[in-house]
């Protein structure tokens, strides 16, 4: 009989975590291209424009809960893949660890470049 | 060799019963099943299970119709405790949770059924008995029974007194079929047959291919007798590739049978003037055949059962299982053509002789379900009555074997001072062993009757024996060959009519097919999962039981639930009120007759006419 | 079971000429997905010329900062525009996909999952072609 | 003489790598000897319409079938005929040794369910007629063959009983006890379909991450605790202990939705909804506030 699996995180959380993103990402992404591919047209972006968008506080945040959620969303299907393709043991935990520090550098990286465009930084 | 206290043989509706309540009784219990649990042909069952549960119903009502239906040749005992055991075992199916269907109260509902006085049939859907199946192996998986799936059962290991009624049953043999392994299985309290049917022994018919009669034969081979085995049940719509059958219902909505003339048979050529369509199983049964005989079937093989003028609305709504039946199975569509029908092979109501704890005459061998006879259904089962035979009996059969203590049985097995021989009737050929081919029998052929180990490894070693030759064997006759034309032989003179030349003419082939089957061999080398193996041995117990069949077909003459005979057309109760039996002498079968028992517990039933 | 045949990769992989709507739906979510997160990480690494830009006034009013000449030297580039139309119907698709599987997690129209997909796929082509000239606009060959 | 004619036609070499170089059956004579001749004879007399199948053989013992190939018949066509009546026909007819597992005949005891011109279907269910010819009848995928069609089960059968499939509860009345559960009808329409499931394990072979992950626990095994974790004669707690089995890792979260368990299911039972539910029952019992 197969032994009854037991695994510390049930799963369900993540699961949930990722359609919570979805949910939220169809909303902000449809709002990035539209605004940034029809109303301003990205071989118009400029710096200066870019810095107007986000001296906008409302704006910046936006960008930045995106860029996390974006970021979450997107490392979390890839691990999720991952794992339903059979990743196990050492090997899992090691690209648990890669995605995690990729994605805290993403995330960072992002959030630094966000504060320099509004000029905060 | 494997060793526990109760083997049970067979994981259908009887035997995981039997399993189940062994287990409850403290026995180390395994099964062995050629298939695994849920394949078994329980699962096929659709109509429900019978049982007095609620109030205004009764169990003395139940064993009044059944013993009515059976034509009297029901055995009271078992009659009774049928009626009796049926309401708890069947709440007890709910308790494992068993999805019956439920009434707007919440308590499982009932239906009315064919033959029955009162609403009794529990149902859980048009899917009883695969809830019924699956239900009991779910608790099977609970209790962690052991069960040896796809390991087909040979032979029995018996001792081989003279007279059956000394002999021991110490186990089986049994090989896996997925690595061809033969081994024995050591029962150190009993054997439980559960396996079923012997429908296969039909050209055409409702049961499995699996449907074997392998526990009969096993049984009669050790020396357990056969008991009415001319009582074999038709169902009058059965679709003619598969023998699916098309339930009832469909008569019951104002469904019309037409021959290939379109006239509509029952009324134009009076079958049965009153009820038409809907007159019973058996008349309707005979009456499709007979315009098949007389050349107004089509295609010279069945009739057209017509449903579409019931409308669209009304059959979506209660008949929409039948159109996917007619489409998946016959590539008919019933909106738009007429279904093709005709009558089927479906319940054998003899089997095993038993008494009400299970038991043979053989000590330590008992059966139950389908292919014993303990005998409630006498000459003819009622719809619904065969599904709480299995639980009640499963359950009466695993206790025993494990040691429960059950009372003294009424009912008497075997040869024995209460039995009366068969004298007169004239056979056409010698039925019985043709030779070679010493599979059956007990194990140690005359020899000395040794411990139970020895006599179990004597078995392993003519079965071993056996497959080696079998499989050795160059060239000769395939059993499929053998089996087609023993299968034809009784669709063409066993069937629905009986006439003692047409009889006769079957004992002739089939006495023909058992010496075919001297020369029988096994083409596939393998002994990886080699089914050609395993069906050349079930034909050899198809041979047996077919034999029996015939004879008691033959040696009945008179006309009593389902059996017809053409020469012998009342019920002769002075001179029939009593069972056929037919045992297996040093390979050659003998035949007596043991009377009815109709005395119950608080009346005696009186043979009545059979009408409704 | 020792002797039993292993079929292999072919039951992974060969038979993909035999899956069905819901298997190309998931496929193709996959892909797109991966492609997304891909996305995202250039694309931060391509906002990031903004550090090196902020702070020289002189240069971000005349338009000629790293970030400015960055990205608009990029979208002058043929090659990135086309891209950017593969990126749009990669992320239509996976939106709208995305949508079909949220409508599927809540248990709606389950019976319609296969139209659903079709219908991403066809949506997904069209809001591609529609768009063709907006990403092409200003483009210098 | 007319032998070659039964020699397969086109020796369509199968797409897997490893099953290339796969003889003509002719390379087989066994003993019986001249099966192939026979056949040959036999298929020349066919009259009328007939049905070409091609089916799948191996055999781990038997020389020239262990490199797996597929074997050609030609079986007379009679109307209502299913894929099951073909090979059993073939079997009979021309060679014994070929095996398939099958009973009932009749979509109920879930033996025969084979893959059949790529898809995932019972025998005994596929009308023929239906088929594109030549029918390729091939054992289930993702399951190790034993031999011709037949599959191993067994990790098929762990997985069910995995779930702990069976009644569970703490207040069951004893058995002798004349009383049973009261169960509304509506709860019993409610675990209708997923009481269907006849173990027939073609979903469990359709689906791509059953494939990737075997311990999986896979669409059938999912349903069957379905049908007792929606039943409302099992207790709240037992749903719960139910749940925290699916919530498992390998459990319900492996499931992408793919919905080809719930297209090749031949009992129609919707398994995909099914899962979806309990991933929905078992978010709603991690995450209280809901
Ligand atoms: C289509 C149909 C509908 C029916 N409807 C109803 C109904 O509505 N109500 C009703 O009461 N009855 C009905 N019946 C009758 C009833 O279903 C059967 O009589 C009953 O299910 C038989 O059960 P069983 O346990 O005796 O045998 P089965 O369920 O046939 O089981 C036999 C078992 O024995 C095993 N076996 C056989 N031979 C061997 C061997 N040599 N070695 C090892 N194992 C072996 C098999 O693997 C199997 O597990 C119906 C029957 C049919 C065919
Ligand atoms: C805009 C709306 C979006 C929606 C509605 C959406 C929806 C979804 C959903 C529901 C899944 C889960 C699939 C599953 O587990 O079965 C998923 C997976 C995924 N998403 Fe998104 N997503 C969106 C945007 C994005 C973005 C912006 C990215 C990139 C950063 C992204 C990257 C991914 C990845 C990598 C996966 C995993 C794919 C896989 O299974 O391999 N998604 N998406
Ligand atoms: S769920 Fe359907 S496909 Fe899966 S095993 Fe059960 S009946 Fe077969
Ligand atoms: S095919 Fe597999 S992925 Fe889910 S919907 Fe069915 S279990
Ligand atoms: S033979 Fe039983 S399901 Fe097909």
């Amino acid at each position: 009989m197969a032994e009854q699996y037991s695994s510390f995180t049930p799963g369900g959380t993540r699961w949930f975590l990722q359609r919570v993103t979805a949910a939220f990402l169809v909303v902000v992404l449809a709002f990035h291209f539209f605004l940034l591919h029809f109303v301003n047209h990205a071989y118009e972006v400029t710096f200066l424009g870019t810095q107007a968008r986000m001296e906008n506080v409302g704006y910046l945040l936006t960008m930045v809960l995106f860029l996390i959620t974006a970021t979450f969303h997107g490392v979390n299907g890839v691990y999720n893949a991952l794992v339903n393709q059979g990743l196990e043991g050492t090997q899992k935990k090691a690209v648990l660890a890669v995605l995690v520090v990729a994605s805290v550098g993403l995330v960072a990286q992002g959030t630094y470049v966000a504060l320099t465009m509004s000029g905060m930084i | 060799m494997y060793e526990h206290d109760v083997i049970v043989v067979g994981a259908g509706g009887a035997g995981l019963r039997a399993a189940i309540a062994a287990h409850e009784a403290g026995a180390d219990v395994a099964m062995v099943t050629k298939l695994h649990p849920v394949r078994s042909h329980t699962g096929a069952a659709e109509g429900g299970i019978n049982a007095a549960l609620q109030e205004g119903d009764d169990w003395e009502l139940h064993a009044y119709d059944t013993m009515k239906g059976s034509d009297y040749l029901g055995d009271a005992p078992a009659v009774e405790t049928l009626a009796q055991d049926a309401p708890e075992e069947t709440i007890n199916l709910e308790h494992w949770g068993m999805p019956f269907s439920r009434e707007e109260d919440g308590r499982v509902s009932q239906r009315p059924f064919g033959g029955l006085s009162y609403p009794r049939t529990t149902y859980a859907g048009a899917e009883t008995g695969h809830h019924l199946l699956h239900t009991m192996y779910e608790q099977v998986v609970k209790r962690g029974i052991q069960v040896y799936d796809e390991w087909y059962v040979m032979n029995m290991a018996t001792t081989d007194e003279p007279d059956p009624n000394d002999r021991e049953c110490h186990g089986v043999v049994a090989y896996d079929v997925q690595s061809g392994k033969i081994e024995g299985f050591k029962a150190n309290q009993g054997v439980v047959l559960a396996t079923g049917g012997p429908g296969q022994a039909f050209d055409h018919t409702t049961n499995a291919v699996s449907c074997t009669g392998d526990g009969h034969a096993m049984a009669y081979r050790a020396g357990a007798p056969l008991e009415d085995m001319e009582f074999i049940q038709f169902h009058p719509t059965s679709l003619p590739s598969t023998g699916v059958l098309i339930s009832e219902g469909v008569r019951g909505e104002g469904g019309i049978l037409y021959n290939s003339e379109g006239e509509r048979f029952m009324f134009e050529h009076g079958y049965a003037n009153n009820s038409g369509e809907l007159a019973s199983r058996d008349v309707v049964a005979r009456a499709e055949l007979t315009e098949v005989d007389e050349g107004r079937g089509v295609e010279d093989e069945y009739v057209h059962l017509d449903m579409r003028h019931l409308g669209e609305d009304r059959i979506m709504d209660r008949l929409e299982n039948i159109l996917h039946l007619a489409e998946d199975f016959e590539g008919v569509d019933g909106l738009v053509e007429p279904m093709p029908v005709k009558p089927g092979q479906h319940y054998a109501m003899g089997g095993i002789e038993v008494d009400e704890n299970g038991q043979t005459c053989v000590d330590g061998l008992y059966a139950a379900g389908e292919c014993a006879c303990v005998s409630v259904h006498g000459g003819n089962r009622l719809g619904g009555n065969a599904l709480p035979e299995l639980i009640v009996f499963g359950k009466r059969a695993g206790r025993h074997a494990a040691g429960d203590d059950l009372g003294e049985p009424k009912i008497r097995t075997g040869y024995g001072d209460d039995v009366e021989d068969e004298t007169e009737t004239e056979l056409p050929v010698a039925p019985g062993e043709a030779g070679l081919d010493t599979t059956g029998g007990v194990a140690a052929d005359g020899g000395v009757t040794a411990d139970p180990e020895g006599i179990l490894e004597r078995t392993v070693e003519t079965a071993r024996e056996r497959v080696d030759r079998l499989m050795d064997k160059e060239d000769g006759v395939q059993h499929a060959e053998i089996r087609a034309k023993l299968q034809q032989a009784m669709t063409d003179y066993v069937n629905v009519f009986r006439t003692e030349e047409g009889v006769k003419k079957a004992l002739e082939i089939i006495r023909e097919c058992r010496q075919e089957y001297q020369d029988v061999y096994v083409d596939d080398p393998s002994r990886t999962f080699n089914t050609d193996l395993q069906q050349t041995i079930e034909t050899r117990n198809l041979i047996d039981v077919a034999e029996s069949i015939a004879l008691g077909a033959l040696v009945r003459d008179e006309f009593r639930g389902a059996h017809w005979r053409k020469e012998h057309q009342e019920r002769k109760d002075e001179e029939w009120l009593k069972h056929t039996l037919i045992s297996w002498d040093d390979g050659e079968p003998s035949i007596f007759y043991r009377p009815v028992i109709l005395e119950g517990q608080n009346k005696t039933y009186e043979p009545k006419e059979r009408s409704y | 079971m020792s002797q039993s045949y292993n079929r292999g990769l072919i039951e992974d992989f060969g038979r993909w000429k035999e899956f069905s709507a819901g298997m190309w739906a998931w496929i193709f979510h996959k892909f797109t997905g991966w492609m997304l997160i891909g996305y995202l990480f250039t694309h931060i690494a391509v906002l990031s010329t903004s550090v090196g830009a902020a702070g020289n006034e002189a240069a971000i009013m005349a338009e000629s900062d790293v970030y400015t000449t960055t990205l608009q030297g990029l979208e002058g580039l043929f090659l990135i525009r086309l891209l950017e139309v593969g990126l749009l119907a990669v992320a239509v698709f996976h939106i709208l996909n995305g949508l079909r599987l949220l409508m599927v997690d809540l248990g709606v129209g389950l019976e319609a999952q296969d139209k659903s997909f079709y219908a991403s796929l066809v949506l997904t082509g069209a809001i591609t072609v529609a768009s063709v000239p907006t990403f092409l606009t200003g483009v210098s060959l | 003489m007319s032998t070659q004619q039964a020699e397969p036609e086109s020796q369509e070499a199968p797409e897997d790598p490893e099953m290339k170089g796969a003889e003509s059956p002719a390379a087989e004579q066994q003993k019986g000897g001249g099966m192939v001749d026979e056949q040959a004879e036999k298929e020349a007399e066919l009259e009328g319409e007939t049905v070409h199948i091609k089916v799948f053989r191996y055999d781990p013992e038997v020389e020239g079938k262990q490199e797996p190939r597929f074997d050609d018949f030609h079986v007379p066509f009679t109307k209502g005929m299913t894929v099951l009546d073909s090979v059993m026909y073939a079997r009979d007819e021309y060679d014994s040794s070929l095996t398939f597992r099958h009973s009932c005949r009749q979509a109920v005891c879930g033996s025969d369910a084979f893959f059949v011109n790529g898809k995932q279907r019972l025998g005994c269910k596929t009308q023929i007629s239906d088929l594109e010819q030549p029918v390729r009848i091939e054992p289930l995928p993702h399951q190790e063959v034993v031999k011709d069609l037949v599959v191993d089960m067994d990790h098929f059968y762990d997985q069910m009983h995995a779930v702990e499939p069976y009644f569970q509860d703490e207040d069951t009345p004893e058995t002798d006890a004349l009383e049973e559960q009261r169960q509304s009808p509506e709860n019993r329409e409610k675990i209708k379909m997923s009481s269907r499931c006849i173990w027939c394990g073609a979903c469990m072979s359709s689906c791509n991450i059953a494939a990737g992950d075997n311990e999986y626990l896979g669409p059938a095994a999912i349903n069957k605790a379905y049908k007792f974790a929606m039943d409302d004669r099992e207790g709240e707690e037992i749903k719960e202990h139910r749940l925290r089995i699916l919530e498992q890792e390998h459990g319900v979260w492996r499931c992408q939705t793919q919905f080809s368990c719930t297209e090749v299911c031949p009992k129609d039972i919707p398994l995909t909804e099914h899962i979806q539910e309990l991933k929905r029952e078992a978010v709603k019992k991690n995450l209280k506030f809901w």
